[in-house]
């Protein structure tokens, strides 16, 4: 599925350069490394929970690698590493949140361009929808991009979000990882039509569907959308259709709810080991390549478990000074008798 | 449905009763006073039209708030004025509102927008609590949120289901909130023009059934060197054996009271509570350790009420001094009635006379 | 628009007969003059407000008509006095909450089979689905229908119920009155896409634009989706294009937002006319006839008012008495003190 | 996000983490005896199969409800046993979910929807406090809400934000609303049993914390002639010197404190309040006029929290004899915090002791 129109001016979006390409890989790999590694530090006891992306490193490398740092803003869920990671996020201070540091992670959301990490189903479909017309109202060809789910397109706020979209014609992409399952629930008894892009025909908004374990595809959907939403033609809708390999998070039993075959049949290719393929063929890439890629991603997981181990609570007293800009006498009150009763001062 | 104020009280029978499709009148100042008399529509108007005259980040919007000004005229002539950009109508969807003003902040615009009535703030909820509420904190500080939403609140206009509902103690048990209420025009156009410049989101509920009574407004008030900007309670009325705590159209009622009190010899102090979180504890306290005594009085059910807060904070603050246990008069536990029964449901005169009463009769023992 | 399948054994829904289209045009009559007079009504003080449903008499007649109300439900929103008329509700418990006696009104929705009447725009679409849902695990053959406009189409519940009928498979008609205005918004800048039955597609629910002033259509189009609905096919939805000829409601004042010309361009021709020319053209009815369904419209319409005038207010101990089932000991006693200070007893 | 609970609270940590994931035992039951041993998971499990059994019309679902049993495991094993027309997946809508329960309800069904966490039950306020609340005043009692809503509620398992929220000052300002919350195994099964036989909407706030700590259930309490319904508060432990006010995972820490305080002579009385509307004022004024003194105990935020309605109702009805205010120990006025914070804010032994020293050292003047 393709509604999106060419731009007017005829030219598609770039192809990627064979470095781009070598560093898309070398993404997959990072974050493939690093979202295997947190799963192991759970178990360990270093954060006290995570969830996994294992399989949708092509959808979340592919399209967060579009995204221009300088200018646009990405409004993630709870599961958007891969994004983050290719966007160039710290990666410790993104993995605080997981550490139970600080909800919605210690990156500063404005230097980073990337929203706090959200853990309402479909909480931030309409803030990525007011930045953006934001951008309109300012004259500005920045682009907001919104992360969201199978599951979450149930929500109203996902509908509220692509009607205004459409209605203020607001540059924004929503970008929605089918990955087949909300916790133990199958996209077949979630998305009635069985497409989250099928709906953007219902607003009038240009969406594709994609192979969301084919990062080149991924990459040039989210390319298309972008120009596509500079140009000021309003919003668009990207599917990438990919698979939860993992549990829902490290809490989560998948087998109670799926076989280990459903799990097969489901999965499709693995997105990394297909890039390489991709990779080989063309001759990009030689397995020195895949090898230092896989060393340098194994020395990156590593540094991030030692900023996280390293990584100490906040101090209590931002519980309080963190609620305003300006505090109130109330919680100037309670945040002295805090300091009196549980730091005894 | 939208209100059916004009309706209920048609202007032969009420002074409150100015159409709500009259124009906004010019300002009637006396030649080279400060002062002009204006209903609180017309001052909650003009606060908006400066509010976006000073701060180009300011926009307004909601349901019916740009063409057509609002189904109570409050963003008249607004869009006319500082064009479609800045003033706009949005689609049909609470949440959508203010999930878009959260995404706008972000982007460092400063939203107002408007929630069409009280009870249609229940769609919009989780934005408000989870989103707007908690951004900045969330996010450490880096994504401040100025918004300011605007709810027509509270009852007495026959309305339809839904159009009569009091949220304050909702607004003011979530952490991140601020809440304000205005009970006369001057307070309004300042407490507006308050709220609107500041960092944080504020919940602005605006008393409809006083939008067409008139008052002086003092325009400079809140820029005069003393007055210091309007937080805090204010003191309304000066009394010294019992303190009535009152916000919103409340306090008009409340100063009625205390007029009829007087007559039998008893000093009713009024203090208007203006901000509903955070509130002027020390005011609280300053009045009752004066009277002893104290009722409070709002339109929203009495069970986990802002009465109880208030109650318990100057139970907390004057328990050495206090005669009586603080008095509630309040609505009832019970869905806000249709038309016919609302003047049942709202603290009336005569109950609110009934709640002093028991509190100056209260013998121990 | 029409994605609605033929019935599986081929047969559409019965055409009505000639005393049956007679019945419509009399109810279409007497809804005309009640809503008329509900404005006079409220302009002489006898009741506070009112919303009037001028021009939408076909679309509310023709699909209340279609109701069977020994076993379907109808959810209705605050402005659909024409479907509960045409399901023979009586009519002074309905307008009573247009004088403020009761939200909701007074008449009992369980023998009428119309709920209360709604006041949150999109309030009452879950139920509908609900109450369908219902229907299904009790294995009766009974259906909703619930009711809304092109406005209250932008709420994230309509979204919801849509899916969760099409998931479902719920017998849910959507009766959609797109009347081109909500207060002062149109639909342009409503409805991105431009229809709500357009919508339909992206949750795989089949769908009909109709002609919402034309009753026969409208009446089709109803009856054809409950036979779907009923042979266990799941949601249909209908969209009615009709026209708010008067204003939102007796409070609003449309001069500020639409001019008379723009007023006349869209209206559109006359529901009530239209059907009296295709009546005529039949030979179905005569003069004779219009002039009888006229005075007994005016008939009901002062016997309606008659019975509004005589409407009490209700005893102010209801307001404790109908909150629970069971009551508490916190309104026993609000309730004894509220007698005591308010009726002074 | 689902909850962390079990990676926090790892099995050979602590008593409290049975692993969710563990099918329900047997209740270990001693020959002749109506007392089992059950964790709160396995009680409410019971509870809702039993109800399942007994209520043809009674119908089970929600976000993961069915094939998973809930990320709680409160519905192991209903949907293979009830079949999945009883107990059911939704999709991923809390609107949906309690819009739909109105609507089941309106069809004569019994409708026991899950909201997965408690702040996942800010986007169904809209049709809990405006269509599931209002229903049955709306059509005068035509149609009544037998609707028992369960939420996963409160904090303390360092799950992620949203998922350790305290909503009952919100839902217990509600008219229409009904509020309860267990504090043990016992209370968790005669608690679910009774709320979901009701005829009216109920709000079920199981604390998260406690669902895998065991106790003894007495599966007959609620049958024996004496014992009545589990309607109003419970003393959960005697004492004369000052009363603990307090529900859900509270009531555990209080007893922990009267436990310590005793060692120092302080006897303290420990009411689980249990329901939270209605409130029952009679036990609070009974306590309190034997002890003279009281705190109440919450995790929500101090402000407008239901701490104060119950401290109220205190002062109103022991004023006479209260020898000091009653205090609040509760969450601060800020969002709830991350895992590592946690503790700072849920109220500790440490806050509540010294809000009894408080009380206890409290002179007039
Ligand atoms: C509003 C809301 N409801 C419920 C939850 C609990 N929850 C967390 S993730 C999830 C499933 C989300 O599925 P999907 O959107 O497909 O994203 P995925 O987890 O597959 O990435 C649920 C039900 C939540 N976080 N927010
Ligand atoms: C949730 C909610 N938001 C706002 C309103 C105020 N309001 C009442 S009717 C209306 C317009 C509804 O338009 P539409 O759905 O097209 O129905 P129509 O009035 O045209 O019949 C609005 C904004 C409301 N009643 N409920
Ligand atoms: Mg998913
Ligand atoms: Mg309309």
């Amino acid at each position: 599925m393709d509604t999106l129109p060419l731009p007017d001016d005829g030219t598609a979006a770039a192809p990627p350069t064979p470095d781009e390409l070598r560093e898309l890989y070398s993404l997959m790999a990072a974050v493939r490394r690093l979202d295997a590694s947190a799963v192991a530090w759970q178990r360990q006891g270093v954060i006290p929970g995570y969830a996994p992306e294992l399989g949708q490193e092509a959808a979340q490398v592919g399209s967060g690698y579009a995204v221009d740092t300088s200018r646009d803003f990405v409004f993630p869920t709870y599961r958007e590493m891969g994004v983050a990671r290719a966007m160039g996020v710290d990666m410790v201070e993104y993995m605080s949140t997981h550490k139970a540091t600080w909800h919605g992670g210690l990156y500063d959301p404005k230097t980073s361009r990337l929203a706090p990490i959200q853990a309402v189903v479909a909480g931030s479909v309409l803030h990525a929808v007011g930045w953006a017309h934001g951008q309109t109202l300012d004259g500005s060809d920045a682009v907001a991009m919104t992360y969201l789910g199978d599951g979450a397109s149930s929500q109203g706020d996902v509908h509220e979000a692509m009607n205004f979209a459409a209605v203020m014609k607001a540059p924004v992409v929503f970008f929605v990882q089918n990955n087949g399952w909300a916790i133990s629930v199958p996209t077949e008894r979630q998305v009635a039509g069985g497409s989250v892009a099928a709906r953007g025909a219902g607003y009038g908004i240009p969406a594709l569907q994609v192979d969301g374990n084919d990062v080149l595809a991924v990459l040039e959907a989210t390319r298309r959308a972008f120009v596509h939403c500079r140009s000021g033609n309003g919003p668009v809708i990207i599917e990438a259709m990919t698979y939860r390999r993992g549990p829902h998070s490290t809490s989560d039993d998948p087998g109670r709810y799926r076989s280990l075959d459903e799990e097969r049949d489901g999965a499709g290719e693995d997105p990394l080991r297909r890039f390489r393929q991709q990779l080989l063929s063309a001759g990009l890439a030689d397995e020195a390549f895949f090898a230092r890629a896989e060393a340098s991603a194994a020395a990156e997981a590593e540094m991030v478990r030692e900023g996280l181990e390293a990584l100490g609570p906040r101090p209590g007293s931002e519980m309080f000074d963190l609620v305003f800009q300006e505090t109130t006498p109330a919680l100037q009150s309670q945040s002295a008798s805090w300091r009196e009763e549980s730091e005894h001062v | 449905m939208t209100g059916f104020r004009q309706a209920q009280s048609p202007d032969a029978k009420s002074p409150e009763a100015q159409s709500p499709d009259a124009p906004s009148p010019d300002p009637e100042a006396p030649a080279g006073s400060h002062t002009v008399t204006l209903s609180m529509q017309q001052a909650l108007n003009r606060a908006l039209d400066e509010v976006l005259a000073e701060n180009p980040r300011a926009v307004i919007f909601g349901e019916d708030c740009g063409r057509l000004g609002g189904v109570f005229r409050i963003t008249d002539g607004l869009q006319a004025k500082h064009g479609a950009s800045r003033v706009f109508d949005t689609p049909l969807a609470e949440s959508g509102i203010l999930g878009m003003s959260v995404g706008l902040a972000m982007a460092g615009f400063h939203p107002i927008p408007e929630v069409q009535f009280d009870g249609f703030a229940y769609p919009a909820i989780n934005q408000i609590v989870c989103q707007m509420a908690r951004m900045n904190y969330r996010s450490r500080g880096a994504l401040p949120m100025p918004i300011t939403l605007r709810v027509p609140s509270f009852g007495g206009i026959r309305a339809p289901e839904h159009h009569s509902e009091s949220l304050e103690a909702l607004f003011a048990h979530v952490p991140g909130l601020k809440v304000v209420s205005p009970s006369n025009p001057h307070e309004a156009y300042h407490l507006l023009k308050y709220a609107a410049t500041r960092p944080d989101p504020v919940i602005f509920m605006e008393p409809k059934s006083r939008y067409w009574q008139k008052g002086d407004v003092d325009l400079r008030a809140a820029d005069t060197p003393d007055a210091g900007p309007p937080t805090g309670a204010k003191v309304m009325r000066h009394g010294r054996h019992i303190t009535l705590v009152a916000w919103g159209a409340m306090v008009a009622r409340c100063l009625q009271v205390a007029d009829l009190a007087a007559e039998d010899g008893i000093d009713v102090e009024v203090l208007d509570l203006r901000w509903l979180k955070p509130i002027d504890a020390e005011a609280l306290v300053a009045s009752v350790r004066k009277t002893r005594r104290a009722v409070v009085v709002h339109e929203a059910p009495l069970t986990s009420g802002l009465g109880a807060e208030v109650a318990q904070l100057i139970t907390q603050g004057c328990f050495d001094t206090l005669k009586a246990p603080v008095e509630r008069v309040t609505g009832f536990d019970v869905p806000y009635p249709s038309g016919d029964l609302e003047d049942e449901y709202i603290p009336n005169i005569d109950r609110i006379l009934f709640g002093i009463q028991r509190v100056l009769e209260y013998r121990r023992g």
